[in-house]
């Protein structure tokens, strides 16, 4: 329990968090601090690069164990089935409609990246070692979570998706399943963890000054970024969000992080390996979900499903979640 | 110097349908487009901004596409059919262009 | 398909004024409006140029704001009142818009 | 609101024929102009983005020049006289603006 | 007196002097060379964040001393009267109307953070310790210039700006203060001065890879595209400006530097402390000031107060300023 | 022959060459992965002023030798007559019009910086020493191909280009030399090589962390782009060039390459050096020369000379020519 505590502490006074905080109350006082667009999309791209390649350099170095395959089956099945758990709290908690609750359920499959990225910092602070093919685990739990909201939107809500010209023929869309498995993210990930396992060691020492050493900071200022976007969020969306919403952002992660501890368990992963699968599966995605339901599921609120994920749930993970997660998985707690 | 009447068809549509809309209008055998950078708006849901976003959902772009008179009601109709579910603005305005064989 | 008339109102205005002109336009009334990214210009204060500029000034933004006919006076009255004493221009076209039931 | 008659010229050229239009416009005594980006489009000779680019070529702007009606004809005798053997389009649309004596 | 020489030599020399010398050599010849926006804005950031962290690490490290409420104090007042002495300056030397008297006046009592941020890497460079907080000070120096300048021109001009509608109507314009408080490069700094308190040695170390060992690279960058804005000012606002605004230009910081230099004697700072100080009373706005002007002053001429102050007295701050007041500061003149 | 194989195996599995296959295999797969334009070209800037920086302070260090001179002198012809060859050679193995041709042989003429880099990049890994001053090399080599360029399209092409109003009033273009000559790449390239060369080893000692440490990793990341954008080419233009074309596009570096290398021996230059020559000479241009061509050649197709010269020529150099080139340079071959 102390430990959690100290834990918990410690992670208050990371500069980590605190550029997010400073973000978050920049925008709720309404200052302009802002960061160009296309100053947020380059740091996204460094943090992608910088963590698929380490990933896996780490597999080349520690060598495919077993427990890889295993893993990313198991990470498509959690973000596959997260969904359906989501859906029915969310029926029960909040009077969102059927398709507004599919799509926040589908983002509660799928993961964030920066979210597992500030985990896996936490655990190199700490010392304690995790499997480099996590990042692939992580890019594996991206999609399938679609798939579940979408199919739950067509079969759920058949009138009122037909109504709205549907969410059937929107899992049917032509190219959306190709865009969703091709999206940026995912692509730039696994290309660049291939790019680690191809080039190990040898090339981990080529680029390590730019992807090792100065990462962390790096992630300072994208988490500045973070908390500015989730400001403004909070501050045009107030009222968009129930109580009962804002109770299943905070629950849900709790229940998903558990549900992550025993598969992690199960697959035999290190402590770290389970602290990161407990963040992926805790975490909520806001970038390639969204964007895949504003294709898919017009109908679907984005204030509704963005406030939840970036605006609720990624703080609270940031904050308290992953020093949680690395404690229960450390045994410290 | 000689100008032709044709109408200028400006549509501000949402970033992730962008793909989509090219094609269409590219189905409908419109191939002259130009698309816009959009920095943020407002509209019945909400306003937004761009600045510090990284993903293309909640972002727009404005297409703006020059044609002849009589191919607009094609134009129109390639791109409700992407639009029609979809929060967007489309506007059609009398123009005069020079050289009119291009279009 | 069918179109409805509307007027295309263009504001090109300073950008340490834009949050004034949203501010405005939302206490009009005016909830639609979108606001494009612009690179320079000159006019007869001289010319400027956003490149590896980093303050709010000398920048401009575009704000184009279809509305009802019937209510670019109110829009244009909101707009001037931010604008007068300020570099800036203001341009309204004619236009068809869809959907007319979202103006 | 009292507004007057005016036009408004849109031109979509080459970035690497910006400066000389720039140019072309100042000659023919047009020193009212904005620059807007843009981030691709289709043509004849094909689509194109500016998504990653670095170089000049291969990117297009959009010159925006509100006019009195009386001196439409000198602007398009310039930007023609830049525009001829390049890609690139321009129209020309009525509008109306406040400040009349600005233009 | 072979100090300051030696010091304006080895400045003149550095790579950062070079860098923005290539700007406004490549601007005034027309080049097209220039950097984007977005990542003029991202190494701005970038600075500000790495200067604030610093300055507040800084202060963690070396504890508050009571100097420090003072030299607030201090900047505050500086920052407020130094545009009545400019403008007396101005209505003497110019022919400047007063509104555009009162817009000039508020930028020299303002700062500019990388004349700042120049003078710190040149301490840095020679070994000279100076207190962390004079980040904190950079701060409270940044808003004070711009009520007394509109309370310059509402006073002053009262029937010019009233007939345009004016500068009395301004300065109570709702929301200017806050706007000016809550300016995105004023909380940034001020953010990052605390984070880095609240972190101190500790997050240095994490972040160090990032705002320390580049740092000088970064500055370089960021001058040389500084040079460009500034070389392509001159070039579009040549005639804009008069011999004796120039001459303003040029004394105007020397006198701001010698009475910089006093209070920080007065105040007991170190000698990096009174160099930095000098620097600050020395160095004009070019950000947050003409900001506010356009949308309080909108009738002051931007070409006069932006080419005074960034294409005249930043150079000659960055050439001959800086060194000088270091040499005086450190009592090698 | 087997350090050949040996060289091109280790280049094909560096993270250089495997971040240019990643961009191009999620551009050929429509992936939405994109680098946003301010990123880019923010990389391109480090770049330049990086490699420029390094090669100035290589020739602080080293002192100007006899060589330089010569070494300029040879680059500027090489650019000015290597497309002439490469003009005859289209002329027989391609049905391009004389204005195409024309404008395809003055890219070939001219030089690709990232190729150069790249180059330069395997000579440090290798432990290849070479002269610093072959950055001012592949300056001099950018601009004389435009002019060789311009006076075949009018010399061969009177008819053609007089009907389109033409290559010689185009070739005559008041501005154009200096627009070419001024460009932002080659000012930013030689500045930097200047500023490099007055500070010397003070000066990279000061900016090393930011122009060394993390150069290999911004370049990856760049031929992420690169490969990105060539990719999005072939998708777009896979029919705009013909077999003959492609077939120009690989021989051409090939005979360039050896004709670099004749004058390399010749020139005296290290084996660093005649790599670095034989890459300038075999590398073709892709952000000079079709801005120029651009804008003096309207109608000369872009989609044929930015296909061979990005999507054919620069492919072919990074992964096939460099290793060839410094294998037989170092006598390896
Ligand atoms: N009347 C309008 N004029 C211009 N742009 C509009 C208008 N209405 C909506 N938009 C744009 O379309 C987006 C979505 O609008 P809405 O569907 O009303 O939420 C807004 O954020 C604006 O960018
Ligand atoms: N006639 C015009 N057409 C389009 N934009 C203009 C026009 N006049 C001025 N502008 C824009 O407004 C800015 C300020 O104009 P001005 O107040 O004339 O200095 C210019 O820099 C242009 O960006
Ligand atoms: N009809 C059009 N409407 C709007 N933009 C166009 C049109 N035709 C061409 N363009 C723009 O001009 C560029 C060159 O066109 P083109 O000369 O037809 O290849 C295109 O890539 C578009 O950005
Ligand atoms: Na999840
Ligand atoms: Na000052
Ligand atoms: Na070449």
């Amino acid at each position: 329990m102390d430990n959690i505590f100290a834990l918990a502490q410690e992670n208050l006074l990371s500069p980590i968090i605190l550029s997010f905080a400073l973000g978050l109350a920049a925008a709720l006082a309404r200052s302009d601090l802002t960061m160009p667009e296309a100053v947020a999309k380059g740091l996204s791209l460094y943090l992608l690069f910088a963590i698929g390649f380490k990933g896996g350099a780490a597999v080349a170095a520690h060598g495919v164990d077993t427990t890889l395959i295993l893993s990313l089956v198991a990470g498509t099945v959690l973000s596959f089935a997260l969904p359906f758990l989501a859906f029915a709290m969310l029926r029960v908690m909040t009077r969102l409609s059927t398709v507004d609750a599919a799509a926040v359920a589908g983002h509660y499959g799928s993961i964030s990246i920066v979210t597992f990225v500030a985990a896996s910092s936490v655990l190199t602070s700490q010392g304690i070692d995790s499997e480099g093919y996590m990042v692939a685990v992580a890019a594996a739990m991206e999609a399938p979570a679609i798939l579940a909201a979408l199919w739950l939107a067509a079969r759920r809500a058949p009138a009122e998706a037909l109504a709205a010209g549907g969410g059937v023929a929107a899992a049917s869309q032509p190219g959306l399943l190709r865009e969703v498995l091709l999206n940026g993210s995912l692509v730039l990930l696994v290309g660049s963890f291939l790019i680690g396992m191809a080039t190990g060691a040898e090339g981990m020492a080529e680029i390590s000054p730019l992807i090792t050493d100065p990462f962390k900071g790096v992630l300072c200022l994208f988490l500045l970024d973070m908390g500015l976007v989730a400001g403004r969020g909070l501050r045009e969306n107030r009222t968009a969000v129930a109580v009962g919403a804002l109770a299943f952002a905070v629950l849900m992660p709790l229940i998903s992080a558990a549900i992550g501890y025993g598969t992690g368990l199960a697959l035999g992963l290190s402590a770290g390996g389970v602290a990161l699968l407990m963040t992926l599966s805790a975490s909520a995605s806001y970038i390639a979900v969204p964007a895949a339901m504003r294709v898919a599921l017009p109908e679907a609120n984005p204030s509704v499903y963005l406030t939840l994920s970036l605006c609720v749930t990624f703080p609270f993970n940031l904050i308290i979640g992953i020093p949680l997660y690395v404690a229960i998985a450390t045994g410290g707690a | 110097m000689q100008t032709h009447p044709a109408k200028r068809v400006e549509i501000i549509i949402e970033s992730p349908m962008e793909r989509r809309l090219r094609a269409a209008l590219e189905e409908a055998d419109i191939t002259g487009y130009t698309v816009l950078p959009v920095l943020g708006g407002s509209g019945r849901s909400g306003g937004w901004s761009r600045e510090g976003q990284i993903g293309r959902a909640g972002g727009m772009v404005a297409v703006v596409c020059i044609v002849r008179a009589d191919r607009v009601d094609g134009l129109l109709d390639a791109a409700f059919a992407v639009l029609e579910r979809h929060i967007g603005v489309v506007s059609v305005t009398d123009c005069e262009v020079l050289r009119a064989e291009r279009f």
